[in-house]
């Protein structure tokens, strides 16, 4: 049993590693990641969200009727994206000021319904919680990832600390648009590279 | 062979070569005391055959392989079958040859002169199709193709190549008796000769409609002469005789005449030898005449590499052996020295488009070639139109990848048949 | 039985052309040599360092990536050194040691390794380089700071920068037969107008660049200017102005005809090419950047897949069984 | 006039939702791959996101602005485009079998499709009027098929290129929509 | 039937559970968010220009509408009496929308400060409008007789160098504050005079 949890929490920190696994979720993904923090708060506002409503997923898995359950998981998961807007309005603004539309967009992640559709509706609550937060930090982890390379080399800063001499000169590509994907594609071939041995 | 110009903003202009004004008569080859004659038939090792080693065979014999077969060949000496073996050729077809040792009694076969009086199309096929020139007589009786037009070439097709040309300007007594025959024995509606271009068209009295070909490769194509003069656009896929022409060699046409003039099958081709330099040579000699024995009366030196050109240098095929036979339809022949050979490459297509520019049949080679290397020869026949192919092998001419562009195209229209072939079996 | 020979098998057709893609590319190179030794005659010893280490490491690159993609060498083709020869050339003099390194890299790598080497990369190599250090080194560019400590004997002034900064007025500081001749401020092989059209020529007639592309390029710039100078002249700068500035000549004769990322049907190429011209003269005119060359040539290398399926029926093609 | 069409301008190329907004990035690197399924899902979405935009426009103003319930937008419009694309499905189904079976597949696709919900966002966020969110609607989808439809043809090409293992397929798809997204700095100012 | 009714009133209960649970946060964290916005938004940049003052300027606000447009001045006083107030304009940025705060003196109705306060600018170019003290330095004490443009558009201003559009966009939001100040003066002193009693 205690296994099995184990289990459920560590997939999302390899075998299915979001985004880079199951590539989806993307948007954030791309569109936070300028710098560490804010992919780190992408994550964390993200995985609440997911465990969140996994968990209540996975309580209400049998009262819910088949066929509206997909409408039923968008009621909740809508749920704890307002909340998560309303708690980091009132508490982290700047950080929300710079994830702006991204934090409702949180409501159509494919990774969260995707969790609810595939796991949580059909397994039991500190399942679904481990997947929740297995997933979440593992999405966390991949943004913060994301996050440092693209900050380090696109501002010169880890989390606002200057890496390097002042005559740095930052390669503000990769804080750009464009950046965003070259470097998630190139983090994926590593990862592939990495997964082959 | 390096033939690229300086200048080339408009691509290769290729031009066939034209024969020489006054050509001398052709050296006659003696006959070998070993032939070697190719059957379009594999050898199947599990089956008895008809004819084995050791049987005797009379000069005008047809040797067929099994009692259902439709394919023979014909020897032309009389003698003895010494070894009968499979040829492997292009694309893996396989073929089937013996060897006929001659004797010197050359004792006639009398099969055809009983038939030859009355000029008749099913009994022509059944003993002429390996004339020199490879008269396409079945193609008349084949129910499936009507046949309304017959195109006469009097051109050779590939660059190099003036055997045809030659034939065209020495015997036209020859081709007008033929001509008559070939009216006669298919009641073909339509007639046409080609000639090139500069040619005196004194044959049009005939009848027959003459057609000037221009010089530059590949007009002188069956499709292109389609294209261009009957104003038939050939189908991709599909071919001259399903749109109801053929094409026959006029050598075919000069055969068929001599042949029914002296009620004998006819088995001396013409044919032109290039040596490694360029020099000519026009040469008669017997069909199943080793290469060997041509080189030899020539003092030709062939080397470790070289390469032996069965054709013209765009369209022909590498002879492996030089025990390699002239065949009914064999014009030219040519060794290319070692050190002329260009190299093909394993590089991929760098787009730049010359194939394109260049190819008569608008085939987007530069895709097409991406879709063959990947195996997608379905996707390469709907998208990319490989079945519009002419077959001229320009594109490999040219291409700055040096990719053997020609050859994936064969390939690739041989796998779409065996595909084909297996869904129908499924 | 005597021995045989082994002859050499193969298929048709048993003649070449002689081309091959080393050829090519040393001719690339060979036409734009012109403009390339007059940005070292005229910005000195720092233009030649830039451009030899531009060539250098974009081979080591390539060299590099072959290793570890355990793939065959395939530097000898000089495709690498054509297209670090060219961001070289897009580079100031004074452009730093790192620049040369960062751009040849991205170029080499990003803009062609990754798709799988020479032919695959759906766009120019040179050009993905060279805007990725735009975008992200945007001061580098900034050929009137780069070249403050050089002595001109004309306006050293980048022409297209002051043509942004002071408008048309800018115009009347430049005449177009010195900008022709190399007599303007700007990036090591660029400003010789008249070098690179000699290339161009040489290419063209040669057959080694498609001319359909570099001459609907022209003809897009010159018709795009002279259209809107026809509406404002008090706004828009001429016609041969835009065509003797900043990266137009190379973007028509080297960078748009790049083979891999551009069409090859007569249709496509031309609404190709003058789509290139057309979006420069826009970036130009109404977009931000002062010189537009190399987003426009990006632009069109993107559109390249679907104008080029605009191609002449293929033989037969729609023809019923008659 | 011109004004709108400045907007469209705008919201096609130079606020391109791909490739400016980062929206719609999973259809963008899902349905790419073919040409077929990136035209039936631009179409789907031009589709789509024209009927979404006018619909939670119309939430926002005459019921959550008069409510004051401002806070209930995520979950308001969520619904109202979950349920829109239910609705659309079973009357393409019912009406026009023809355009259901092309577009069918795709529909669902796009109710978890950030490009859809956002540009809704956004229409609400810069306070268009009704024919501005409209235009924008539809410029943003047009904007969205353009770019899926430049990929897909790239993609086409560099799926039967000799392109090395780890880098095959969403690894290289990623870094040439990057590129793409450079290619779109040419649009940069121009509005 | 049966299943529809459940359907039916599943989602019913999940709404309106959700409805309310978002009621209770939203009203939890009402006040804190608005504190929120003004301190992130404003705050700084009000603290920044306003540096003298003896009152909180975030406290003593008031609110003018002008053309349907409604704007919130900030007023600082000196020993109790007003001496300045501050508020914000936009402009267009190479990105975006630039928020400008500006700080303007009662007495001689010149700038005292500006501060950028909002914008989506590239990294490291068109963002030391912001990061960049001296940029934002050139308009203390100037006077509100007329506009503002950058050097190339024949005004005073120094652009920064590469981020000319960026510093035209200030410049626009300047000349809106001054615009606006000219015409509102006479409600501005109204309301002045009304806040103090
Ligand atoms: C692998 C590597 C990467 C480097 N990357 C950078 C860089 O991105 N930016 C930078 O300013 N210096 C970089 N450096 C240089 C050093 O960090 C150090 O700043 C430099 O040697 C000092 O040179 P300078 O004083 O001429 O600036 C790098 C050095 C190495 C070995
Ligand atoms: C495909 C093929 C390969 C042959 N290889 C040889 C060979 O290697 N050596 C040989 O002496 N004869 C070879 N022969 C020829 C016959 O075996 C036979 O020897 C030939 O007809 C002798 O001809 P000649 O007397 O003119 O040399 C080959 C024939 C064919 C069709
Ligand atoms: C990646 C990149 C980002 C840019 N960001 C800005 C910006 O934030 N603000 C701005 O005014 N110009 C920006 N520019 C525009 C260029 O600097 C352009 O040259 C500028 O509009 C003209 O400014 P200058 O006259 O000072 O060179 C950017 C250019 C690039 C390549
Ligand atoms: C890989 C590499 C990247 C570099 N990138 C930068 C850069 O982004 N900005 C910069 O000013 N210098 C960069 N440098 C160069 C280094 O800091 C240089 O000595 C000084 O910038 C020169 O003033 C780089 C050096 C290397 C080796
Ligand atoms: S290509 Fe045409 S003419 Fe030639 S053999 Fe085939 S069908 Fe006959
Ligand atoms: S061989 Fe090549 S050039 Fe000739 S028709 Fe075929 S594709 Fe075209
Ligand atoms: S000639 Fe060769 S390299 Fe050139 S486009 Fe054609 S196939 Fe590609
Ligand atoms: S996260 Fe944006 S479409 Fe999936």
């Amino acid at each position: 049993m205690a296994q099995s949890i184990a289990k459920e929490f560590t997939k999302g920190l390899w075998a299915e590693l979001p985004p880079f696994k199951l590539v989806l979720g993307l948007c954030p993904v791309l569109a936070v990641t300028q710098s560490v923090e804010n992919g780190i708060g992408m994550g964390l506002a993200t995985t609440f969200v997911l465990i969140c409503s996994n968990f209540l997923v996975s309580l209400l898995r049998n009262i819910i009727p088949a066929k509206v359950r997909i409408a039923c998981y968008i009621v909740i998961i809508a749920t704890f994206v307002t909340i998560v807007e309303l708690l980091m309005q009132a508490y982290v603004y700047e950080l929300f000021l710079k994830l702006g539309i991204f934090i409702p967009l949180i409501v159509v992640n494919c990774l969260v319904l995707g969790r609810s559709e595939a796991f949580a509706g059909k397994n039991a609550p500190h399942m679904a919680i481990a997947d929740g937060l297995g997933m979440g930090i593992g999405f966390t982890l991949s943004l913060g990832a994301l996050g440092a390379v693209r900050e380090s080399l696109g501002a010169g800063t880890i989390l606002g600390t200057p890496l390097f001499g002042p005559d740095f000169q930052p390669f503000t590509f990769m804080v750009q648009a464009p950046g965003a994907f070259v470097c998630l594609g190139l983090m994926l071939c590593m990862m592939n590279l990495i997964g082959k041995k | 062979m390096i033939k690229r110009s300086f200048i080339k903003l408009t691509g290769p202009r290729l031009l066939c070569d034209q024969v020489e004004p006054d050509p001398k008569k052709p050296e006659t080859i003696p006959i070998p005391p070993r032939l070697v004659l190719l059957l379009h038939e594999p050898l199947d090792s599990t089956r008895e055959t008809l004819i084995k080693k050791g049987d005797t065979v009379k000069r005008g014999e047809r040797l067929f392989l099994y009692k259902e077969s439709t394919e023979y060949a014909v020897s032309p000496v009389s003698g003895t079958i010494t070894s009968i073996a499979s040829y492997t050729g292009d694309f893996g077809t396989i073929a089937t040859y013996f060897i006929v040792e001659r004797d010197e009694k050359d004792t006639p076969s009398n099969g055809f002169a009983e038939i030859a009086d009355t000029p008749n199309l099913k009994s022509a096929d059944s003993f002429l199709r390996s004339l020199p020139g490879a008269p396409p007589l079945s193609r008349f009786t084949d129910p499936d193709c009507k046949i309304n037009t017959l195109v006469i070439e009097g051109t050779d097709s590939d660059l190099m190549s003036t055997t045809r040309q030659y034939l065209l300007a020495t015997s036209k007594e020859e081709i007008k008796r033929g001509i008559q025959i070939l009216r006669q024995m298919t009641g073909v509606a339509k007639i046409a000769i080609t000639v090139p271009e500069n040619a005196s068209d004194d044959l049009s009295a005939e009848g027959v409609q003459v057609f000037k070909i221009s010089q530059v490769y590949p007009k002188a194509l069956p499709q292109m002469i389609m294209q261009d003069h009957l104003e038939i656009i050939p189908v991709p896929g599909a071919t001259c005789e399903d749109q109801g022409v053929t094409f026959m060699s006029i050598e075919a046409v000069i055969s068929l005449a001599k042949a029914y003039a002296q009620k004998e099958p006819v088995f001396e081709k013409v044919l032109t030898v290039i040596a490694k330099d360029g020099t000519r040579h026009r040469v008669k000699a017997v069909i199943g005449t080793p290469l060997h024995r041509i080189f030899k009366q020539f003092k030709l030196q062939t080397n470790e590499r070289d390469r032996i050109i069965v054709g013209g240098p765009m369209m022909g095929h590498a002879a492996y052996t030089l025990y390699h036979p002239v065949g009914p339809d064999t014009d030219t022949v040519q060794i290319q020295d070692r050190d002329a050979i260009p190299y093909v490459s394993d590089y991929p297509c760098i787009n730049c488009g010359k194939c394109v520019r260049v190819c008569p049949a608008n085939v987007p080679v530069n895709l097409l070639v991406r879709y063959l290397e990947a195996d997608l020869y379905e996707e390469a026949a709907d998208n990319f139109d490989l079945q519009s192919c002419i077959e001229c092998g320009l594109c490999s001419y040219v291409c700055t990848a040096r990719i053997p562009l020609f050859q994936y195209i064969q390939l690739g229209k041989h796998q779409l048949i065996e595909l084909e072939t297996e869904a129908n079996n499924a | 039985m005597h021995k045989q020979n082994k002859y050499t098998v193969s298929h048709a057709p048993f003649w070449h052309d002689g081309d091959t893609v080393t050829t090519l590319n040393q001719n690339i190179i060979l036409a734009a040599l012109p403009a390339a030794i007059f940005g070292i005659l005229k910005f000195g010893a720092p233009a030649l360092g830039v451009l030899a280490l531009a060539v250098s490491t974009a081979m080591l690159w390539e060299l590099a990536f072959n290793f570890i993609s355990k793939r065959e060498i395939t530097i000898a083709d000089y495709d690498s050194a054509a297209i670090g020869l060219l961001v070289g050339m897009m580079l100031p003099a004074t452009a730093p040691w790192w620049i040369v390194l960062i751009g040849t890299l991205i170029a080499v790598v990003m803009g062609k390794m990754i798709y799988g080497g020479i032919g695959g990369n759906p766009f120019n190599p040179a050009v993905v380089g060279i805007s990725v250090l735009l975008v992200s080194w945007n001061a580098i560019f900034d050929f009137d700071a780069a070249l403050l400590n050089y002595e001109f004997g004309f306006t050293a002034l980048a022409p297209l920068g002051a043509l942004k900064h002071q408008g048309v007025a800018a115009m009347d500081l430049f005449q177009i037969k010195e900008l022709a001749m190399g007599n303007q401020v700007g990036s090591i092989g660029t400003v010789f107008g008249a070098g690179i059209i000699l290339g161009g020529i040489y290419l063209i007639l040669r057959g080694y660049i498609r001319w359909e592309i570099s001459l609907s390029y022209v003809a897009g710039i010159l018709i795009t200017a002279f259209l809107f100078r026809l509406v404002n002249p008090d706004l828009y700068a001429s016609p041969l102005f835009h065509l003797f500035t900043g990266y137009t000549l190379l973007g028509a004769f080297f960078l748009a005809p790049e083979n891999s990322s551009s069409p090859v049907n007569l249709t496509a190429m031309i609404i190709y090419g003058a789509m290139g011209g057309v979006m420069t003269i826009l970036i130009r005119n109404v977009g931000s950047y002062a010189d537009g060359t190399v987003f426009a040539i990006l632009l069109i290398n993107l559109i390249n897949p679907l104008i080029d399926r605009i191609r002449p029926q293929a033989l037969g093609k729609g023809v019923n069984n008659a | 006039m011109t004004d709108f069409f400045v907007l469209a301008i705008s919201c096609i190329f130079v606020n391109n939702i791909l490739l400016a907004q980062f929206l719609g990035n999973c259809p963008f690197l899902g349905t790419s791959k073919k040409m077929e399924t990136a035209v039936g899902m631009s179409m789907a979405v031009v589709f789509v996101l024209v009927m979404a935009g006018i619909i939670t426009w119309m939430t926002d103003t005459y019921l959550l602005k008069p409510l004051n319930i401002e806070f209930l937008r995520t979950l308001s419009f969520i619904l109202v485009i979950a349920s829109l694309v239910q609705f659309v499905e079973m009357f393409l189904k019912k009406s026009i079998p023809g355009l259901y079976a092309g577009l069918g597949i795709f529909l669902p696709l796009i109710t978890t499709n950030c490009a859809v919900m956002g540009a809704c966002l956004i229409n609400i966020k810069e306070e268009y009027t009704f024919l501005q969110a409209v235009v924008a609607s539809f410029t943003y989808a047009i904007g969205f098929g353009l770019a899926l439809v430049l990929f897909a043809g790239l993609r086409e090409r560099i799926n039967i290129a000799r392109v090395p293992q780890p880098l095959q397929d969403t690894s290289l798809g990623l870094v040439t929509a990057g590129i793409i997204a450079l290619s779109f700095y040419a649009f940069k100012g121009m509005v | 039937m049966r299943e529809m009714i459940s359907m039916v009133v599943v989602l019913t209960v999940l709404s309106a559970f959700s409805g309310g649970l978002l009621a209770t946060v939203r009203s939890s964290t009402q006040d804190q968010i608005e504190n929120q916005v003004l301190k992130f938004q404003k705050a700084p940049a009000i603290k920044a220009i306003l540096s003298d003052v003896s009152n909180d300027p975030l406290q003593d606000r008031f609110k003018l509408t002008t053309d349907g447009v409604e704007d919130t001045f900030f007023v600082g006083k000196q020993d109790g009496k007003a001496t300045s107030v501050a508020f914000e304009t936009k402009g267009k940025g190479f990105e975006g929308a630039i928020g400008l705060m500006v700080g303007i003196d009662l007495e001689t109705d010149t700038i005292i400060g500006v501060r950028v306060t909002t914008h989506s600018e590239t990294p490291g170019v068109g963002s030391r409008a912001k990061d960049d003290p001296s940029f934002a330095a050139q308009f203390e004490g100037q006077s509100l007789e007329n506009g503002f443009s950058v050097k190339s558009d024949d005004g005073a201003i120094d652009a920064l160098s590469g981020a000319t559009i960026t510093s035209k966009g200030v410049c626009i939001a300047a000349t809106k504050a001054q615009e606006l100040y000219v015409k509102l003066k006479p409600e501005i002193t109204n309301q002045i005079t009304n806040l103090a009693n």
